[in-house]
Parts: structure tokens; C-alpha cells; sequence
């Protein structure tokens, strides 16, 4: 669950972080108001994009006059397919130098990862191995102040900086820790006058984790489709073909998407229906599939805890109330197959047993492949 | 034989009073997992299918002497659950519930290591052994049976799907082993595999895996030393960069965790990689003769 | 550091731990206010000495002119040496079973031990063995909610009461780690209505760790004098002898009050003027000496880090000052010995160097002894 | 020989830049400790006699290859600089401060055994060996010399004037080492008596208890097996219940910690007790001929 800039920065700041003055701004006004306030500022769009700046989400206002006319510009422009819808107005920096700094989980490690290095401003992906410094927590003993002493003298450091620093990435553990984070990163850790400022801040909070944190809203990304989807508590990605895809289970979603492009095919999206859902959710993931008009639906079961009966009286609830408008493949097999199959049969859906043949059909019936 | 799950596993069901623990008590006690106890708390007393029903962990390990758990609580009392497994001697500990917060897996998965118990899971269809004629999962009974295959999976349904192939075909298995689909889980292919290098009975290794992170790539490594041939099929190859495929783990980010770097890590080991899952039981009896 | 029982409450109550209805009570208009709302109560003195009740410190109040009369009694009554400054006035319980829990530090496991019996009301050490569920707390792990549970199921709850009980040693472990307790007690733990309330509870907070806990008050125990020397940062302990007793290190001085009543006299104080100390505070300690007006005063001194010169510099300095109107016993060794001890002789006071001469004379001067 | 701290260790020295720490480093200098650096956080490149300081730890660990570390960091920071020192790789850990909390205390020891480590103190003297011409400690230098005495004492001052009047009387020491005065400590007297009794050198121990705790009883227990004599002198006999004697750790509580059941219990177990400080010297002689 990714959170805005502004959000991030407030936690940042309720744990002692150095952040640059800044005021959330919904209307233009506001935003006169607070160049007014803190003086020439940068307008930034509040989306969960990256590369924000490149593609206008950045301005920079030096009178309020300004930020007012440049806030009516940006609010509501469509930013990468999001709306921008509140915008953050934060004091011009004279950045001396820039850092990076980052606690995430390493799933191999099965621990958190600290990282730090002297290169901020890019994306630590572009920044040379050797220039970054790396350290794991062990969950045992968790951060404590010589931690980030260590990491400080790693990169060299000295004086108020290594102070300051070492502070730092305690505090940033801390929020890592105690707010469940997935993420959490500052880049640029900014120098001014002598002192960090965490000039850009990232913070993604571990979806898992969200019900013991009243405090942190839930922001849903994605189109208005997926959200749709999730919130009926299905897995769902938007993808850009047009063969609609169901199937039970993650790993048997991925398998039935790769098999579509393995007969040339193109899926529209990805659908998890969980390993043992009922007939209303996978009646309601079908109906969200039907209302994507797609050429094709392509429906992929292996019953296990999921009854294939039940999956036969979904798609039947669905043909019959909403109807199905496009060609259906229905793969069928598991427990409760035989009844499964016959119910589908008894309304002219055939259904195939093997999943080769079936996704071959799909990509075919799509005027698609090879 | 088998790993880590045999006949001898004495099993407790945490959580075994709910819809899911009853039902799938019930589908274990069936296959012949040596079921002897189940716990929920405030419900001592009580039995499922036969099983008796203690107030904790402590209580059920010492009248039953279980050394293997299979939790089935909601994710967020999961920790609590595997911790008090833990403590009181639990040695084989399978986390069925997903969605637990990563930093209780990971809390999990430390003191787990710290006490020498492997733990299965969490987000995962658990693991089962057809020769030992035992399970601890969720996964359908019929679709297994013995024979020399072993076979380590990170999801559920797509194990099912490739297992199911294997026996169709002739190809049974020791034990089908799910990982499970959450960014930290208990075990990795690495673990898993030296689990099967051990095992007599396993004379080919059939690894499912998927996209993100880069546990495959580590596994890879090890293929090389392992003796025993491996069959890859990974999934995710359609998925694209940056989107969650349903399960936590499942995740492209910032260029780690493609196929492509999976599959030739693989490769170049010496494992058979195929690129469907309907390939897997041809490839399995090929290298098998 | 020893807690004010309302004190106490106030803590377990943050923590979501059912109190019984209470008010603090400061003057006797407010116990009438208070009864008047809470109904029936008793007025608890809030002095830190055991068997309060038996001493007259708890009384009941029907009403509110009774309860207004009572606290005209109890406010500055003098309860075992501590005068009453404030009430606590606690809502009558009807309790239908008495329990015991609390947590504490074992020393010898270095770890958290949580005890708990059905036999509460009274004092722990007298309930028999058989009758305390013991378990320690494993540092690396906590008290997760299992822990309550496996304590509720050893001592045989059922129903509401387990689950109640099972989640209040939760909550009371987590008072214990968060606020550095060294002991908090909850006895009796009693139900009412079926559910639990702490009747009485104890808190005691490890004073080492004041210092993470500007949220609780100091609280300083002891007489007058034990506080002043508490001030100037010195171990004291006021005892019932007539030989003063001040020695370098807690060993050296517990062992020179043995070796006083070895000889058949009686100490009249512990004072370690610490390992290390310097002029001034051995000039203060010895000052605090003089003024108890003793029969002698013994000064026991093995010179390590502390130097004999410095303390003969404080015996001389108190000496020329205040005056040391009785007799006085020292005995110095150790590092700058020759030195100091030349200082003393030529103030005409004489040094031993063996302690076990020098108590004996100290006996002698006051006069016991064999 | 001696126990724990020999000629070999290399020490360093946390908090070296500090007053206690500078005047210490220079005793222990003075008596021949391999003092190989010190760590000041911000303070790398400077010296203390001679001695080189470090940022971190970790950074003195890499240059001098240390493996044994004397903390003189005030009591709210002592938590980080022992578990800075254990991560690192040390494995003799002597905690000066005191007033360091007791939940601190807990986590440092408990931390300390899983990872090897032995903590003297906090709330201590520290250890010397004069045999091997080493200290880690405040204790004052002149006082002891080489010989077949191992004492072991919760309280500093008290131990001198012992260990002094040993010296006194021919009757040198392998090695004195300084449990400490908190309630929590890394070391029993079990655990120093067991290496007491590993020390071919060491042919008689003294052990300096108090009042408070039941170390003492449980050591009584021990010592029944020990194979060498013991001489003991507990302290606090005047001393009343429920008032703490300068050490958190000296107060007899609700009838336990008591001098009575201490000395009987040593007494049973075959140590020789004494009543007073002056009598040690004589009881050792005594036990060694």
C-alpha cells in the first residue's frame, strides 16, 4: 500500500525526520497561501507514479500569484492516467549535497535491508553496487544506535553529518518496524546548511499489515476496474489484450496467462479466483470479465478446494442473468467434475479437460495466434 | 520415504473448531494423517472427527506428544499461534493462512531457525507425502499417489494442476511440498531440494516456481551439486513488471525477479527448464529413463 | 521505585485493565464528593508500607458525611512513620473469588517470571507452592496471548474468566517491559460479576530506569535523613545502633556493620560513600554523620580508586568546619595511604590499617561490646 | 594460567575518550593489558596512551582483530555499546556502569548466550589475572599478585580488601573476577566456579557473596562436585530486610537472600565459611596445606 508523498513525510516528521516546510494544497488558493507562507515552492502532484517530475507533476512557483495559476493548471490534470487531485507545496531546498537512504524486506534474506549511499537523486537502481552500503537486520536485535554509527563510518561520514545520519537511520527503522512498511525510503537525504533534510520520501506499508493500523488510510491504486474487483476480494491486474482470463489460484492464473501467449494469444488481464471460492464471488469475477467486452473469456479450473460444480453454477448464474455475450472456453477438471461438466453441457457449454487444448481454443476463437 | 512429513508425524490442527480447520481435519484424518489432537482455545473438551480438542498448544503436546502442527487461525493471530507452537516442541509447523503481515513471517521464520523447527509456509497448500499415506494441507486427496518424484511448488492450485499430471502419467510422488506464495516464507527451493537430496526414494525433483524475487536463481546454484535431476517449470511469464500476480510475492520489481533470468540461472545448472506446465510430466519421464 | 496504589491503577487502567471505580482524595470535602459519586467506598491511605489495613490505613464509607469524618481522621495521621497526605477512595466490590497475578524479575533465571493462583487476597509468600502457577518469560519471545492462555488453562478457568484472565497477563506483561517495572501485582485479582477487576495492585518501577520515564514521578521513600544523602547521590540506609558507620563501596560497608556487630556493637547507619568518591561528597557523607549525633564514628576506608589523601582532605575539612564532637575511628589503607595517614596524625587523629582493630575500637569508644 | 582473561586477549576499550575511560585505559595499560583500540564515536584517529580510537566497533574489530571489550559508556547507552560489542564478534564483555535497567541488563545476557559471549558485570569491577599481567577493570593495580587462588565476589571494595589481604599473606591469585552489584548480571557463581575448576593452576577459591538473590545457595549446590576447596565470606549480616545496601542487588526480600540460609547451605555443601573479612587469609592457608 503505497502512500502519498505528503503522507510519508508526515510520518517522517512525527518520528523526529527533518522534512522541508510544506502544506498539502487542494485548490488554488491554498496554494497561494502557501508560497505566501513559506515562500518560492515546488507544486508536486500527489499520484502514486514515478517519474512524476518528467511528466509535469512538478512545478516550481516563486510567487504566490504564480503557485495560484500553476495550481489551476495541475489540479485535475490526468497525470499518467491518474487524476491529480491534491497537490504538495514544499520550500525550495539549497541542497548541498545528496544521500540515499532505505529500509525495505529482503525476501531472500528473510530479513530488513538497510541500504545508504553517498549517490542520492537517482533511483538506487542506477547507482554503481560498489557506491552503496548494505546491511541486514537481524529481527533478533533489530537497529540500534551503532547501527547506524556503522553505516555512517561506512560512508565515511564525520561531524554533525555522522550524528545526524546515525540518528536517522535508527528513526527509520523505527517507522519501518513499528508502521509495518514494506518501504521506506528517502531520496534525496538532502544536506542544507549543514543538516539532513529528507527532501523526497517514500513509504509503502505492507497490505498484510493494514488492520493494525487504523491510523494509516487505505489508498487503493489501479484503474476503477481493479478496484472494483478487489474490493469484491479478488486478485485482478489489468493487462492490454482481449482474452479474459479466470482461473483459481495465483500461480494457475500466471500459468493460464503465459499459456495464452504461448499459442499467440493476448490476455486482457489477470484474475485470481482464489483456491476455494463459492459461486457469488466467481459469479462476480465472471461478471467483471463480460463487462470488459473482451473477444474471448477464458475460464481455467483445476478443482481442488474449489468445486467444480460450483464454478459451473457461477458461470450458469451469470449466462443466465447478465448474460455472455462473447465466446466462452471452460476448462474443467477436479472434484466434482463429472456433475460440473454435465451442468455446463445440459446448457450447451462444452468444457475441455486438458488445459493446452482449451487455451489453444481461446486464442483461436479471438481470431489470434499463430 | 518421504521429507519431512512421514507416517510418524503426530499431528496437532491449530485452529480446528473453524469452518476451515473442521473441514480439512476431516479430509486429513481421511488421507490418514496421524491427526491426535486439535486446539482452540475455550473449547477443551470438545472433539472433531474423532480428535480431541485442548485449550493450547502445551496442553495438546503433552497428552498427545505431536511434534507437527498445521495452523489454521486468522492472519492476524497466525504469529501467535506459530510462536506458541514453537515454544511448547512443535518441529514441523504449516502455516496455511495468507495475508499474515511480513514482519510477523519474519518473526516467525527467525525464532523457527533459532529452535530448529521448519516451518511451511505461510500462504501455503501445505505439504504431503502419498507414500506415508499422510498430509498436512488443504490440497484434494486423489490427485497424488507414491512414486519417486519429488516436487516443491510455491503455489497451490498450479501444483495441483502439474502433480495431477504426473500421476495421470504414471509418475507418483514422495513428497509435493508448497513453499507458499508470501514474500517470506519458512523454506526456499534451496532448503527444499537438500530435503530431497537426502531422501532415497526421490530420483527427480520437479520445482514450480514464478516470478520475483530470486529464490530460483539461489536454487540454481545448488542444482549443480545436487545429484539428482531436476524438472523446472516456472511461472509468470506474461506477467508484467511492477503488478502484484495475486500473490504477495509475485512481483516484478525494478528488474529482479524476471523469467527470463530465472530460467536461464536454471538452465545453465543443468536442470530442464519447460515453459508449460503440460510439458512437466513428459520432461519428468525422460529424464527418469 | 515503589508506586502510590492510585498511581498504579491509573497505569493498569491505560492498559485496559477493569479497575474498580476510584477517585484521589487530597481533603476531606472531596472523600464527601467522592462517595457521593461512586457510592459506598473505602478510603485507602496512600502511604507506601505494607499492612496498611491492619495499621488503620483502610477505613469504609457508607456515606458521604462518614467518608468526609474518616478522611479528617486519615489525612495527616502518621501510618508506621509516614504521614498521610492523600486518600484513594475505591467504589466497594462484591467480589465472589479472589485471585493473584503478577510479574516480576527473577534474578537468578535473568528473566521475566510471571506468577499466578487462584489463592489471592493474600501474600504470595504465603500461599502454598502447590497452589503458584510459575512461568518464566523467554526475553527473546515476550508474552504473546498464547502465554495467558497456557496460564489460564494451568489454573483450570473456564469461559469468560479464561479468556479474560488469559488477555490481562498480556497487558500486564506489556505494563511490565514498557514501564520497566521490577514488580507489578495485581492481588487480589478479583471477579465481580463474572469478570475480572484488580481490587489492589503494586507497581514498583526499576530505578535505574527512571530515566526513559519522565511520565512517572519519582518517588523518594525512607526518613528525612535517608533522603538528604539520597540527594547527594549516596547509598544510605538508617539502622538503630549509635555507631555511624561510613565506608567506601556497598560490600566494604554491609561488611563493616558486620564487623561492628561482630565485636557486639550496633551500626547506626549504611552510608558507601562510593567507590570512587572524592573530597566533597565524603565531606557531605561525614557531615550527615555528625549530625545523627552519634556515640562514635566509624570510617572504614580501602583505598582502590578512591584515595586515602582525598578522604583524610573531607575527615579534616568536616573536622575544621562543623566539628566531629565525638569520638572518631578511622581506619585507611590503600592507594596514597602514607599520605593520608600523615594528614590525619598531624590533626591528631590516628589511623588504623587493620578493620578489624578499628571496629573493635569503635565498640570500645561507645561504650558495648564484649 | 588463569580463567576467561589471559595475555592472549586483545581489549578494547568503549567509551575510551570519556574521563573513566581515559584514566582506566591508562591503568590497564600500566599493568600489561594487550589494549589494542579504543571506540569514541566520532572521535576516529585520535589516541589514549598511545592506544588508537575508533568510530565503531566494528571498525576497531577489523584493525586489531580485539576480541574481548571493557564498556565505560554512561548507563543509558551501555544497552547499545554491549550489543555493538556482541555483534561485532567480541566474546569477553566487561560492563562497568551502573544503574543500567534491568530490562537492559536481561537483554544483554540473554543475547549474550546465544551468541557465546561472556558478560562480567554491568555493575562491575572486572576481572584480573596477575599471572598473565592483564586486567579488564577499575580495580586499583597494586593489590594482587600470581598464585593458586581464584577469587570470585559480587562487590568491589570488599574484594580488594580480600584479594589484599591474600596478597598480605603470600597467597597470590590466578584470577579475581567481579561478578557485579546489579540484580542481573552475565555470570553466577556457578558459572565462574566451572571455570574455576578447568584452571589447573587455581587450587583454591574464594567466594565473596552478600545478602540478596540465592546465587550463593545454588552455588552450594555445585561446589559438593567441584574437586577443589572453597573458601567463602558473605557480607550483610546486619544487614535488615527490605532495605537495599548500596547494590540493587543486596536486599533481603520476604525472607529470601537471607546471610542464614546462605551459609548454611555452603556450609553443608563442604565450603569453608567464615564470619569476617580478616578470616579469609587464614582459611586459605588453612585449606591449602
Amino acid at each position: 500500500m503505497k502512500q502519498y508523498e505528503y503522507l510519508a513525510k508526515q510520518i517522517l516528521a512525527a518520528y523526529g525526520i527533518p522534512i522541508p516546510a510544506g502544506r498539502v494544497v487542494d485548490n488554488p488558493l491554498q496554494a497561494y497561501q502557501a508560497v505566501e507562507a513559506i515562500g518560492p515552492a515546488a507544486l508536486k502532484a500527489q499520484v502514486l507514479v514515478g517519474g512524476r517530475g518528467k511528466a509535469g507533476g512538478i512545478k516550481f512557483a516563486t510567487t504566490p500569484e504564480e503557485a495560484q495559476k500553476l495550481a489551476q493548471d495541475m489540479l485535475g490534470m490526468n497525470l499518467k492516467g491518474y487524476i491529480v487531485e491534491r497537490l504538495y507545496a514544499e520550500g525550495k531546498l539549497n541542497i548541498e549535497q545528496e544521500l540515499y537512504v532505505s529500509v525495505t524486506t529482503d525476501r531472500n534474506a528473510k530479513a530488513p535491508l538497510v541500504m545508504a549511499s553517498l549517490a542520492g537523486g537517482m533511483e538506487i537502481e542506477d547507482v554503481a553496487d560498489e557506491q552503496i552500503v548494505r546491511r541486514y537486520v537481524d529481527p533478533r536485535v533489530g537497529v540500534m544506535p551503532y547501527f547506524g554509527r556503522e553505516m555512517a563510518s561506512a560512508l565515511g561520514l564525520t561531524g554533525t553529518i555522522f550524528k545526524e545520519f546515525a540518528d536517522l537511520i535508527v528513526k527509520l527503522y523505527t517507522i519501518y518496524h513499528e508502521k509495518d512498511a514494506e518501504l521506506v525510503e528517502i531520496n534525496p537525504l538532502a544536506v542544507v546548511n549543514g543538516h539532513l533534510v529528507a527532501a523526497d520520501a517514500r513509504l509503502n506499508i505492507d497490505d498484510s499489515a493494514m488492520f493494525r493500523h487504523p491510523e494509516i488510510e487505505a489508498i487503493e491504486e489501479g484503474s476503477e476496474l481493479e478496484k472494483k474487483v478487489h474490493e469484491i476480494g479478488l486478485a485482478y491486474v489489468e493487462l492490454d489484450g482481449d482474452i479474459a482470463v479466470m482461473a483459481n489460484g495465483a500461480g494457475m492464473a500466471m500459468a493460464t496467462l503465459d499459456a495464452i501467449e504461448f499459442f499467440g494469444g493476448k490476455p486482457a488481464n489477470f484474475l485470481d479466483a482464489g483456491g476455494g471460492a463459492s459461486v457469488e464471488p466467481t459469479a462476480q469475477a465472471l461478471g467483471v470479465l463480460v463487462s470488459m467486452e473482451p473477444k474471448v473469456i477464458f475460464v481455467n479450473i483445476f478443482g481442488g478446494i474449489t468445486r467444480c460444480d460450483d464454478v459451473a453454477r457461477a458461470i450458469l448464474q451469470v449466462k443466465e442473468t447478465i448474460g455472455i455475450p462473447v465466446p466462452l472456453v471452460v476448462r474443467l477438471v477436479g472434484t466434482n467434475e463429472a456433475e460440473g461438466v454435465r451442468m455446463l453441457a445440459d446448457s450447451g457449454i462444452a468444457a475441455y479437460s486438458e488445459m493446452a487444448e482449451a487455451a489453444e481454443e481461446a486464442v483461436k476463437l479471438a481470431g489470434e495466434g499463430r | 520415504m518421504a521429507i519431512l512429513l512421514t507416517s510418524q508425524s503426530r499431528v496437532i490442527v491449530q485452529g480446528m473448531t473453524g469452518n476451515q480447520g473442521r473441514f480439512h481435519t476431516g479430509q486429513m484424518v481421511a488421507y490418514g494423517t496421524q491427526v491426535v489432537g486439535g486446539v482452540s482455545p475455550g473449547k477443551a473438551g470438545q472433539s472433531v472427527d474423532g480428535v480431541p480438542v485442548f485449550d493450547t498448544v502445551r496442553s495438546a503436546v503433552a497428552e498427545t506428544k505431536a511434534d507437527a502442527s498445521i495452523v489454521f487461525v486468522p492472519a492476524p493471530f497466525a504469529k501467535d499461534a506459530a510462536f506458541e507452537a514453537m515454544e511448547n516442541g512443535i518441529k514441523l509447523l504449516v502455516m496455511i493462512p495468507e495475508h499474515i503481515p511480513v514482519e510477523d513471517a519474519i518473526a516467525i521464520v527467525t525464532r523457527a531457525k533459532d529452535l530448529g523447527v521448519v516451518v511451511i509456509g505461510p500462504n501455503t497448500f501445505g505439504l504431503i507425502s502419498p507414500g506415508e499415506k499422510t498430509k498436512m494441507g488443504i490440497m484434494p486427496n486423489h490427485i497424488y499417489k507414491p512414486g519417486p518424484v519429488g516436487v516443491v511448488a510455491r503455489s497451490g492450485t498450479l501444483s495441483y494442476e502439474i502433480a495431477f499430471s504426473l500421476t495421470n502419467a504414471g509418475l507418483g510422488q514422495t513428497t509435493v511440498v508448497g513453499m507458499g506464495g508470501d514474500p517470506v516464507v519458512g523454506q526456499t527451493f534451496v532448503s527444499v531440494l537438500e530435503e530431497f537430496k537426502r531422501d532415497p526414494k526421490t530420483r527427480v525433483i520437479v520445482m514450480v516456481g514464478e516470478i520475483g524475487g530470486s529464490a530460483e536463481e539461489e536454487a540454481a546454484q545448488h542444482i549443480k551439486d545436487l545429484g539428482k535431476p531436476v524438472v523446472a517449470y516456472l511461472a509468470g511469464r506474461a506477467a508484467p513488471p511492477g503488478k502484484r500476480m495475486g500473490h504477495a510475492g509475485a512481483i516484478i520489481e525494478r528488474g529482479r525477479g524476471t523469467l527470463e533470468s530465472k530460467e536461464k540461472a536454471l538452465t545453465a545448472a543443468g536442470a530442464t527448464v519447460v515453459t508449460m506446465p503440460w510439458q512437466v510430466a513428459q520432461a519428468v519421464a525422460g529424464v527418469l529413463q
